[in-house]
């Protein structure tokens, strides 16, 4: 099978599902994908109906992660997850804000998203594209120009160490292999190894772009709490004040709060209107909390958010005032 | 015994064992007198650094039982104080107590310090072990109870020279205390009290090692005690935790412990192991290598090393293996100075192979042993109670906690040496004891404060009173303390300020009590000195005039201002302003908080039948609770059925029996025999056991005492030849004249089988006196008995040295093997062949044996996960019970209203089951004593609204105290089981769960005042 | 330059930092205690709130104080395996671990947010913990503002 | 008439001294709009910044006032700075929205003086549109890339120098610094002509969508459309008509300031009572609040619907909820009959 066959077959194959499962009444509702309005770009799509089901397609536009909405979709659902999606599946599940009962997961291994934005700063406005066998052809307001899937994967699909769903109801498509074996933060590394005034400015930078719509917290499948902490009036955490040193204060707020739960999905870059790097710091977390802990999030059932247990032996060197 | 008992009781020394049976007993409803012979309470543990096997510092651990005991209602207190006179009988004591003056008033002194401050005199500091100085007026320790100076007359210049003659000599004290509680004139005094009966626990005093010339203590500067050594350590100590010789100063790089300083040694009457002093030496050589600067090269040297303890073993392998500690087996002959000048001292040895060596070292630490205090003969010659021949009191068998005399119980190092989890649980074992004999009268004595009924603040206009305190010159000589106070008079809320000479005196509270009223205050702020102290001083006053004691708050403008900032007024005085305003802040969003209620159900549930399980309900059923026992088996009495006789000697054929017998009998006691346990559920006060038969069982306690099992060796050919029995099964054999015993001649006895090894590394702890008790019992049948005893170290702690001695002395051979080298046994046509190297030889030796008896080890019960489970109780990593804290709370868990006792908790003899059996049942009375289950209500809570069921509060609470209703999607607290602490409201992302007394909405408000 | 450096130096000496320390009642607060009774003497710049346990230390709280503008902040607990509460500080430890990290990553100067252990008994440490704190966050200058906020609007250094 | 780029880059940098001027620049993060210094600053060539202007005059974020007490005494500062200002380089699209805002904040029952004493110190120059993106739908709402409501001078890019349309008396008055006017040529006019009757190649029919809204509250429409969306406040912010603000207290200590920030109809946030009751207490009732607002209540009350067909929403939408489908949707909607 080619590449858009393997793809034809996964679609199908999620109609087919989606299709038997609302037809025997085993779900209320199929969290899917469907196209989008724009070039390259695909929109959750909620089928409730076996009619409905072809609007559902799966390809590398399929960028949100759709276990964010998983647990305020009332009744049984059915819904197709990636290994990213299916992490924060895990993580909701440890947290008690879903009944694996009421969950059917339909699972799709992921080669990674495309980073449209990237390809948006090459050719401008994208007018039309096409991906085709790992291809990707742009018609762009600054110009046209095609790519290889792998030259415009998003940062966050580069370094997955899980494609494949870890919790699933079934399986469709072949597996994916990884290579890595340990988590690679190499990204993260190069950071650290930059100077305090270096990282300063650098997030100084990204913090002033911060406009404070929250889409980043929004998108992300972890976020659920019923009043976020800058929502808080009593205390007041923040002052309404959007400006660079009230952002980070934000953002720093919410990765601590992401800490040991984040599962990398990228959802909150990607959903960053203003191209923010949220990711950044959140990955130094995922660093932090592998490396010390050992622990990345929601791999198993079993296992418990990081910051929910501790070890007599957890490193404390690095943190404690030096004497 | 008397007709006519008394709710009172009498404790003897007021150190850990002491201070833990009085709030035992003071809790369950016994009005206590605590009598201490030294000016303050806490024994030894102040002195000690950090304890062993969790290097838990002393200090910390104690101090809040020393501040609990200290404002105790119904804990009289008399320090410098002794007993010299007792009539009556168990039930109806008059004892006659003498105090000693103490020249400065309890009740005017603040503690401030100024006496010891202005007192020329310098002496030797006792709690220092001589290593500083202190004042003849003067403190013991800082965080001391009372927290309050006195004068040592022996050495005050006024009291040796001017008294007598009425000349106004020095008198600096008086000068110098503002709060004029100073009184030389002060005179001893006696008076009588009526008890219903006493626990002694005068402690121990070290062995003087300068009574053994050969290790040069007091003659070499580099040779000092253990306890001085702690005192090094100790960050309170005279070099403030650095580690140097007191002598010069320098910092050693080359320390040794010499083992066994005046224990084991029948030459000077001292044929007992002390039994502590393997771990604190390890534990020394650890912290001294964690503690100092540079790289420091510790060795212990030794016989055996004893580490049986829950965990010691593993501490022991720690230090040796992880941590570079060298041990060395030897015998020591001598310590002499070293020619060099350099100070230091060379150990001249021989090792085990007979080798003579000799080795020079910065410090010598001995391990001094443990021996009576003098006031302990005293006591117990006044007592008539029986001693044995070191002078330690000896215990009724089986009793754990009986002298020889009714009504008088002992625990701690009265009768001999223990280390402090041991005495801890004798405390409690004897405060239950204690409460099973008066338990009619309980109650009766003890008294409750009243107060005016509460004032409704809610809704009222915030009206803060602020009261500055000079506390003599404490504050007032370095923070300007009228510029605070009008300073906050501007901040807001504050409706009234002003300052005080000494705002916890009499009359300041006074003052304030009516200033609450003129000025309709609701919220209060002190800035004086340390909330640990006085907080409850101050609430007290608010209660008293009406308010709420939460509408409170203190600042630390002494302890942690003025105290610290001496040469910086100005800095001082802007610190005190930043640290009132910020008391001011915190205090001004309280609310009033009330205790919470909760029904107590008055029975307990004590799971496990056999002499743990038995003991402690009978404890239980005799102080009045109703109890329900329950055992799986088909009868009562657990492994000890199997035993012949006590390590003492005792029928426990018999004692088992009479156990039995008085369970069966005990009209407050149900029997659930043959039956398991289906679910446990509930908390403190109101837990439901669910049983296999369907019966359901409403308690307020429960008690696990499922004891352990025997491990069922798979080395030494064990289960192939009926010759190869373990102790359990030899004792059997002995008691059945079993003719494989009766008639063999060569008997091996192989210690150590599946302990101390990879699969279970700890020590069973009673197999090598149970070896030695068996060949004893062989040998005194068969004097022509061949017997050798393969061992790796004789861990014949306590009084049962004295039995190894006799076995080594009557002929009995102990070959030594090491880990690597284990005995080997061969089975050669019909004979059974031991082989083992003998280190002292150096050679394989072959014995034939008739009889192999293995020392198999005691292995955790099976049971202990599946109520691990039900009671949200932890396991250790060998599947023992892990109790809420290894030193000071040994048979509580974690989990309120649950306790243990026997095997379950660690490997141990009979003796130690029933003393730890009594202080869960003591422990446990104190819960069960209570009307109701109270918390103070500064717990957390929960806003339904915000609430998302994560989880995240649950997993974090080390109390069990957070569950998640996921019903109705919210985190429920349990203000039964709540401690306070808080950790659930940090980790809560979404705001939800917060903390009574210490709200975010309170911290941040105090971060905007910044 | 040089001179220029110099003169920063000499006049950050001159400022006084404010230091919100956190301190946990059983082990930390006594400590500071301990200090003041042995007549221990360090910089008045701590400005102390006290907790119950170090596991009360909510990670916002950190951040809120150098937002409010403190020069550095403190917590201290008990020494692991001491908590009063039996695992406080285990549970604040790794938040404690993460937040340091964090704000480090951020470009937050490493000196502004300490953290230690100290124990009851240990007065001289304590005194020793803030001067070295002290000297460090001095050495630094004021908060120059990576959270700082001002008035609902950021002031920038 | 028309202006060299070279002249006008000459007025342009001699009004830097008076006026504060704001003008479309490139940063890191795409096109947006700043102060600049220098006619060389402004970048020529672009679609259209990635935020709308309207933040010159209605912040996300402002101190209306500040206070503090001391003792007894209270003092109030009012914290309102206006300077004149010249926005250059502002689209058709936004254009029109500032004249949509004007609309709010400016009308014969209440006028914002922060909102007014700024926007009448400001000059906008439009410039025409050449470039129309695929999310660009303004002709939907009979304007187009070239059309002038809204600025008080339009440019219309000629390459060298740019056509200049005097719309408003403001506009006159600056236009009059201006030098070296010149006429357009033959082709020029004709490449004006072409550019002002350009269409925007996407558009929605919302000939009918107000009146349907009238009747669609309870339409089972909003029941699903909102399924997506995540709640953000992207849309809102990157609307050049959006203009709901949350007004509070900032207060520390004894001093404290009353700010006024953006806030959005799609949190929850938006509508909840101090009580605990939220009256739109789903995104169903939030989405039908923005589509309603926007066509319907803002036309009965403005007559004017209150999008100007920027596309900003439609691309930053991190769900891709594009308004154009909604409206298509809306007006392709079942009514239910009540």
């Amino acid at each position: 099978m080619t590449g858009v066959q393997r793809m034809n077959k996964i679609i199908s194959d999620i109609r087919e599902t989606a299709r038997q499962l609302l037809a025997d009444g085993k779900v209320d509702v199929v969290i899917g994908y469907a196209k989008g309005s724009l070039p390259l770009k695909a929109t959750p799509c909620f089928v409730h109906s076996a009619q409905e089901v072809d609007s559902l397609i799966w390809d590398e536009t399929c960028e949100n992660n759709l276990a964010a909405f998983v647990a305020k979709t009332p009744g049984k659902k059915a819904i197709v997850a990636k290994g990213c999606d299916s992490r924060a599946l895990v993580v909701l599940l440890q947290e008690n804000q879903l009944v694996r009962d009421d969950l059917y997961i339909i699972g799709v291994s992921c080669h990674g998203v495309i980073d449209q934005r990237k390809i948006g700063a090459e050719v401008g406005e994208i007018l039309e594209a096409s991906i085709s066998d790992g291809k990707i052809s742009v018609k762009g307001m600054e110009g046209d120009k095609e790519y290889l899937f792998a030259e415009v994967k998003d940062a966050t699909c580069q370094t997955c160490r899980y494609p494949n769903p870890v919790i699933e109801d079934l399986h469709l498509g072949e597996l994916i292999q990884v290579s890595q074996d340990v988590a690679a933060f190499a990204d993260v590394s190069a950071m650290e190894n930059k100077s305090e005034s270096e990282r300063q400015a650098y997030f100084k930078e990204q913090m002033s772009k911060c406009i404070r719509c929250y889409a980043c917290r929004n998108a992300c499948p972890l976020c659920y709490c019923q009043e976020c902490f800058v929502d808080c009036n009593s205390p007041r955490w923040l002052t309404g004040g959007v400006d660079r040193a009230e952002n980070l204060l934000f953002q720093a707020g919410r990765v601590l709060h992401l800490a040991g739960r984040c599962v990398d999905c990228g959802a909150c870059s990607r959903a960053c209107p203003q191209g923010v790097d949220i990711r950044a710091l959140n990955r130094k977390m995922t660093k932090d909390v592998y490396e010390m802990y050992n622990h990345e999030s929601g791999i198993s059932e079993e296992g418990k958010p990081a910051l929910n247990v501790y070890s007599a032996n957890d490193p404390e060197e690095q943190f404690l005032v030096k004497e | 015994m008397s007709q006519n008992k008394i709710g009172s009781v009498l404790i003897v020394g007021a150190g850990i064992a002491g201070i833990q049976a009085a709030l035992d007993l003071a809790e369950s409803g016994y009005l206590v007198h605590l009598v201490e012979e030294s000016s303050a309470i806490g024994g030894t543990m102040p002195m000690l650094d950090k304890t062993f096997p969790t290097n838990d510092c002393s200090m910390c651990i104690l101090s809040p039982k020393l501040v609990e005991c200290g404002r105790h209602l119904n804990i009289r207190t008399y320090t410098n104080s002794q007993v010299v006179k007792s009539e009556g009988e168990a039930g109806n004591f008059k004892v006659t107590i003498k105090q000693k003056a103490r020249y400065i008033d309890l009740e005017k002194c603040t503690g401030c310090g100024a006496c010891a401050e202005a007192c020329p005199v310098k002496v030797d500091d006792e709690f220092n072990q001589g290593l500083g100085k202190r004042k003849a007026a003067f403190k013991q320790y800082s965080q001391a109870f009372p927290n309050a100076y006195g004068i040592d007359e022996k050495n005050c210049l006024y009291q040796t020279r001017g008294k007598a003659k009425g000349k106004d000599i020095c008198l600096k004290c008086v000068k110098a205390c503002q709060a004029g509680a100073i009184d030389h004139q002060m005179e001893d005094k006696e008076f009588e009290v009526e008890v219903g009966s006493m626990i002694l626990n005068p402690g121990f005093k070290v062995f003087d090692a300068s009574s053994l010339d050969y290790y040069g203590y007091g003659t070499i500067k580099s040779v000092i005690t253990s306890l001085e050594f702690e005192r090094l350590l100790s960050a309170s100590g005279p070099f403030d935790g650095h580690l140097v010789r007191p002598f010069d100063q320098k910092e050693p790089q080359k320390i040794a412990w010499i083992q066994c300083v005046g224990s084991r040694n029948s030459k000077i009457n001292h044929n007992y192991c002390s039994g502590v002093c393997c771990m604190y030496a390890i534990k020394e050589a650890v912290i001294a290598k964690e503690h100092s600067h540079i790289p420091v090269d510790t060795t212990i040297f030794y016989m055996d090393m004893r580490t049986p303890g829950k965990d010691f073993e593993k501490y022991y392998n720690n230090a040796k293996n992880n941590q570079g500690v060298n041990f060395i087996r030897s015998r020591v002959y001598e310590v002499t100075e070293a020619k060099d000048d350099s100070g230091d001292a060379v150990i001249r040895y021989s090792t085990e192979d007979g080798q003579i060596c000799s080795d020079q070292f910065d410090l010598v630490v001995l391990s001094v042993g443990l021996e009576p205090g003098d006031s302990s003969k005293d006591l117990a010659n006044m007592l008539d109670l029986k001693v044995n021949k070191y002078g330690f009191a000896e215990l009724e068998p089986l009793s754990g906690v009986n002298t020889s005399k009714e009504g008088v119980f002992a625990a701690g190092a009265f009768s001999g040496p223990r280390d402090i989890p041991e005495t801890v649980m004798q405390a409690s074992a004897a405060a239950g004891a204690a409460s099973a004999l008066l338990s009619d009268e309980r109650g009766t004595l003890v008294s409750e404060k009243e107060y005016p009924p509460e004032l409704d603040v809610a809704g009222d206009v915030i009206r803060t009173g602020v009261f500055i305190c000079h506390c003599g010159v404490n504050i007032g000589s370095v923070v300007n303390v009228p510029s605070v106070v009008e300073y906050a008079k501007t901040l807001p809320t504050v409706a009234y300020a002003t300052d005080k000479i000494y705002a916890c005196s009499q009359d300041a509270q006074a003052s304030i009590k009516a200033l609450i009223e003129e000025q309709k205050l609701n919220r209060i702020v002190v800035s004086s000195c340390s909330p640990r102290t006085h907080e409850p001083l101050f609430q007290e006053t608010l209660k008293e005039a009406g308010l709420n004691a939460h509408l409170f708050d203190m600042a630390n403008i002494r302890d942690q201002c003025s105290w610290v900032h001496m040469h910086e007024p100005e800095k001082a005085t802007e610190k005190a302003k930043d640290l009132t305003k910020l008391a001011i802040v915190r205090a001004s969003m309280q609310q009033p908080v009330q205790p919470i209620f909760m029904a107590m159900n008055h029975a307990a549930l004590v799971i496990g039948g056999g002499v743990a399980g038995m003991t402690s309900a009978l404890s239980l059923a005799d102080q009045g609770y109703e109890v329900h026992l329950v055992e799986k088996d088909k009868v009562l009495g657990g492994v000890a059925r199997r035993f012949s006789t006590g390590f003492r000697g005792e029928d426990m054929k018999a004692f088992v029996a009479d156990l039995i017998d008085q369970v069966s009998n005990h009209p407050n006691i149900k029997l659930h025999v043959g039956v398991g346990i289906k679910d446990v559920g509930g908390f403190l006060g109101s837990f439901t056991t669910t049983l296999e038969n369907g019966e359901q069982i409403a308690h307020g306690v429960a008690l696990l005492t499922i004891g352990g099992q025997e491990y069922k060796p798979h080395e030494y050919l064990y289960g192939q030849d009926q010759r190869i029995m373990t102790q359990i099964e030899m004792d059997e054999a002995l008691y059945n004249h079993d003719s494989k015993v009766e008639n063999a001649k060569n008997f091996v006895f192989i210690q150590c089988v599946g302990s101390r090894c990879d699969e279970n590394p700890y020590c069973s702890r009673t197999c090598c006196t149970k070896s030695v008790k068996l060949a004893l019992k062989v040998k005194k049948k068969n004097p022509k008995a061949n017997i050798f005893v393969l061992y790796r170290d004789m861990r014949t702690y306590g009084y049962f040295e004295e039995d190894y001695e006799e076995a080594r002395r009557i002929g009995i051979i102990f070959v030594r093997y090491s880990e690597n080298a284990k005995p080997v046994v061969n089975k050669e046509g019909e004979t059974l062949v031991v082989t083992v190297t003998d280190h002292v030889l150096d050679r394989p030796l072959e014995i034939e044996a008739d009889v192999i008896c293995l020392a198999a080890a005691i292995k955790a019960p099976e049971d202990g996960r599946k109520l691990s489970k039900w009671f949200k109780i932890p396991l250790n990593a060998d599947g023992f019970f892990l109790e809420a804290h290894m030193k000071l709370r040994p048979v509580d868990f974690s989990t309120d209203g649950v306790f243990m006792a026997g095997i379950a908790h660690s490997p141990k003899n009979m003796e130690e089951v029933i003393t730890q059996a009594k202080a869960a049942a003591g422990r446990a009375g104190v819960a069960l004593s209570k009307d109701q289950v109270e918390s103070a209500g500064l717990n957390a809570f929960v806003n339904k609204r915000k609430c998302t069921a994560c989880g995240t509060c649950e997993a974090v609470c080390s109390a069990k105290a957070v569950t998640v209703d996921l019903v109705n999607r919210v985190a429920v607290v349990n203000d039964a089981l709540c401690k306070g602490c808080g950790a659930c409201a940090s980790s809560c992302r979404c705001g939800a769960i917060s903390l009574r007394g210490c709200t975010n909405e309170q911290i941040v408000e105090m971060l905007n005042f910044l | 330059m040089i001179m220029e450096e110099i003169q920063v130096e000499a006049e950050n000496k001159k400022y006084d930092p404010k230091i919100a320390a956190f301190l946990c009642n059983w082990c930390s607060y006594a400590g500071a205690d301990l200090a003041g009774v042995g007549r221990i003497q360090y910089p008045p710049t701590i400005r102390t709130i006290r907790v119950p346990c170090s596991g009360r230390i909510n990670p916002l709280y950190i951040l809120k104080a150098m937002a409010n503008g403190a020069d550095g902040v403190l917590v201290s607990g008990c020494h692991p395996g001491d908590c009063h509460y039996i695992s406080g500080n285990y549970v604040a430890r790794r938040k404690f671990a993460l937040i340091k990290s964090l704000l480090t990553y951020v470009g937050l100067e490493e000196d502004r947010v300490n953290f230690s252990w100290v124990s009851a008994a240990e007065g001289g440490r304590f005194a020793e913990v803030v001067k070295g704190v002290s000297e460090r966050v001095g050495a630094l200058g004021p908060n120059k503002g990576v959270f700082k906020v001002d008035d609902g609007g950021a002031t920038d250094e | 008439m028309k202006i060299s780029k070279v002249k006008f880059g000459q007025a342009f940098d001699a009004l830097v001294s008076e006026y504060q001027i704001i003008a479309p620049v490139s940063d890191a993060n795409g096109i947006a709009f700043q102060g600049v210094k220098s006619f060389s600053e402004v970048k020529q060539d672009y679609l259209n910044s990635k935020l709308p202007p309207k933040a010159f005059f209605f912040p996300q974020h402002e101190k209306l006032m500040s206070y503090k007490k001391e003792g007894k005494d209270v003092t109030v500062k009012s914290e309102l700075k206006v300077e004149d200002t010249i926005l250059f380089g502002i689209r058709p699209c936004d254009a029109k929205g500032m004249q949509l805002l004007d609309m709010v904040f400016k009308n014969d029952q209440y006028t914002d003086p922060y909102y007014y004493e700024r926007r009448e110190k400001a000059v906008i120059i439009g410039v025409a549109c050449q470039k129309i993106a695929p999310t660009c739908f303004c002709s939907s709402f009979g304007m187009s890339p070239a059309s002038s409501e809204g600025s008080d001078i339009l440019f219309i890019d000629l390459g060298d120098s740019y056509e200049v349309e005097v719309i408003t008396e403001k506009g006159k008055a600056l236009a009059a610094r201006f030098e070296a006017l010149s006429e357009l040529t033959a082709d020029e006019q004709a490449l004006v002509a072409k550019i002002k009757s350009a269409e925007t190649s996407s558009k929605v029919d919302v000939s009918t969508t107000t009146s349907k809204l009238d009747k669609m509250f309870n339409s089972p429409f909003w029941d699903t459309l909102q399924e997506k969306c995540i709640g953000c406040n992207v849309c809102s912010f990157s609307c050049p008509t959006c203009h709901c603000f949350d007004i509070s207290e900032e207060v520390r200590k004894n001093e404290g300031t009353r700010v006024r920030t953006w806030d959005g109809c799609m949190a929850p946030l938006f509508t909840l009572h101090g009580s605990g009751h939220n009256p739109r207490d789903h995104k169903k009732a939030r989405w039908r609040q923005r589509m309603m607002h926007k066509f319907n209540y803002f036309v009965h009350n403005n007559g004017s619907m209150a999008c100007v067909g920027c596309g900003r929403c439609i691309k930053s939408c991190p769900v891709n909820m594009d308004i154009r489908q909604v409206i298509d949707g809306a007006n392709k909607a079942e009514l239910v009959v009540e």
